[in-house]
């Protein structure tokens, strides 16, 4: 392999999840000198300020990692709020539930998740995944949530006939483990 | 028992005899069929010398072949060639489509595979849950409970099909419940905690104060192997 | 605000953490042209095919994605740590068939295979390779599986019909006798 050491300190720092340091990457690189590794991530440094990308390598407390410029922001937060892959396990389980047995009530909800839902439920309305599907003509006139297009979308369901019952994946038997 | 695995290799009845057409370096088109069917047979009989259940599968081959092998022994007329080659196409092209979607399959993961030989940006979460990412005790996931929470059910009613329905059961009397448990024992198995008759919505109640308790981390749960009782300890 | 589109459709993929179609990104800047977007997509591909770093831009799962070259792998591997989810043969080729033969019910499957495949499906679902496509218009309507866009993604597909074409197998001959 005919690598630049630039280019490995580069594909690396283009992985990692969290900033590296110059001492982790000689960790990596252990036949590379320190100083070396300390003069190609200065050197790469320089270089992406001068490239006026969207993106920089920046020097953070912890070490080196690439990040977006600010002025990027606005477009960036607006992706992060578009991509619904970003549901917590509580938020999971609360559309689980909605999913299949809609039309619900968030007091069902609540009662069966044994927690207050209000914020999850909030969140699963912006981002589009459920909607309200009428109001129950009981004392208050509570909400009934059901999902949305747009949740089947995300799930890849043609509809919700679709969505397997626990009892189909329970007929599947033992997935292999690794 | 531990020749098993060392053994079965072959995952099904196409396997071993794709495994025999390569080991005797035979065409597909031109199989001997006598000689095939001899190994065949063999390598069932070393399954039952050594105890190892032979699925019904590989008995349904046999047969096929048996009966192949003995119309080819016999006198031929015009009809059985006929025969013949319906029963040749019967083993052979289901075989000939195995090999094809084996060799696919070799292309595939010969492939440039993400986080194998090319790797993007960021973590990988995707919409799978419970990878345990967002610091929680879980080894096993949502997914793992369900099917284990399913087991249990199947149990102790076995003809009744699951669906969320509303409770009589608090979660939240549940949940103290488990966390006296958890707290007076040290570890307790996920089997134990439904081992009391109680009706589904009960089951269900416990099960939901079981997930509650291992999201908000007061519970590990760990599983020796895939398959195995499910472990419950009060997280510290 | 200054930035060009080319930098600020840079900046989301750079960002986002799967593949983004045209489509997407059309969808955070709707002020663009749809066409005026897959020109950029183009010709920040080409940029980053130009400039011989260490990732370049790659067309997958009918969007684009930054990635790292393949042959970065030993270093990125060693920084991970952890050994990437390997799926085993019989996953693999079952996998395969549900590629090609897509839409397909696990009769199918289990007819190609010689072999049941209910846990090796479980665990294919599990991983978000395959999904439910629908059900079929059959007693018991039976589920019908189909790939997902993870699976183009992680096998480095652009779409579906990029699957190479299945090899004829060729000591066959013509399936004629003598």
């Amino acid at each position: 392999m005919n690598n630049s050491l630039k280019l490995i300190v580069e594909s690396l720092l283009f992985a990692a999840v969290d900033p590296l340091t110059p001492r982790q990457i000689h960790g990596l690189l252990p036949e590379r000198d320190l100083k070396e590794i300390k003069e190609v991530l200065a050197a790469l440094k320089d270089e992406y300020e001068g490239m006026k990308r969207s993106f920089t390598l920046v020097e953070v407390a912890e070490g080196y990692q690439f990040r977006t410029l600010p002025s990027y922001k606005p477009y960036i937060a607006n992706l992060l709020g578009a991509t619904p892959t970003r549901l917590s396990r509580p938020a999971l389980e609360t559309l689980t539930i909605i999913a299949y047995k809609q039309p619900i009530l968030r007091q069902e909800i609540e009662r069966l998740r044994g927690v207050d839902v209000g914020g999850i439920i909030r969140m699963l309305l912006k981002k589009g995944l459920i909607r309200v599907v009428g109001r129950k003509p009981l004392p208050g006139k509570p909400i009934i949530y059901g999902t949305t297009k747009r949740f089947l979308e995300v799930f890849d369901l043609k509809d919700l006939s679709s969505l397997p019952t626990l009892k189909e994946i329970e007929e599947l038997g033992n997935g292999e483990e690794e | 028992m531990t020749f098993t695995t060392k053994l079965d290799v072959f995952e099904g009845p196409l396997d071993l005899l794709l495994h025999l057409v390569k080991v005797n370096e035979v065409d597909l088109a031109d199989i001997p069929i006598a000689t095939i069917t001899d190994q065949y047979l063999e390598y069932l009989d070393l399954m039952k010398a050594l105890d190892i259940t032979i699925a019904g599968d590989f008995l349904v081959m046999a047969s096929t072949l048996m009966h192949l092998k003995s119309k080819m022994l016999l006198p031929k007329q015009e009809q059985d060639m006929e025969e013949i080659e319906e029963l040749v196409e019967e083993i052979v092209g289901p075989l000939r489509e195995y090999m094809q979607f084996k060799e696919a399959a070799e292309d595939l993961a010969a492939r440039n595979v993400l986080s194998r030989d090319v790797f993007k940006r960021a973590s990988d979460t995707y919409f799978m849950i419970g990878e345990g990412k967002e610091g929680t005790t879980a080894k096993v996931n949502l997914f793992e409970l369900m099917i284990a929470f399913k087991r249990v059910m199947a149990r102790q009613f076995p003809d009744t099909v699951l669906s969320f329905e509303a409770e009589t059961w608090s979660v939240k009397e549940k949940i103290a419940e488990i966390k006296k448990r958890v707290e007076g024992q040290k570890t307790i198995y996920f089997s134990e905690l439904f081992s009391s008759k109680g009706s589904i919505s009960e089951l269900i109640a416990i099960f939901l104060a079981l997930l509650e308790l291992v999201r908000v981390g007061f519970i590990a749960i760990f599983q020796p192997k895939p398959g195995d009782d499910i472990m419950l300890q009060a997280f510290k």
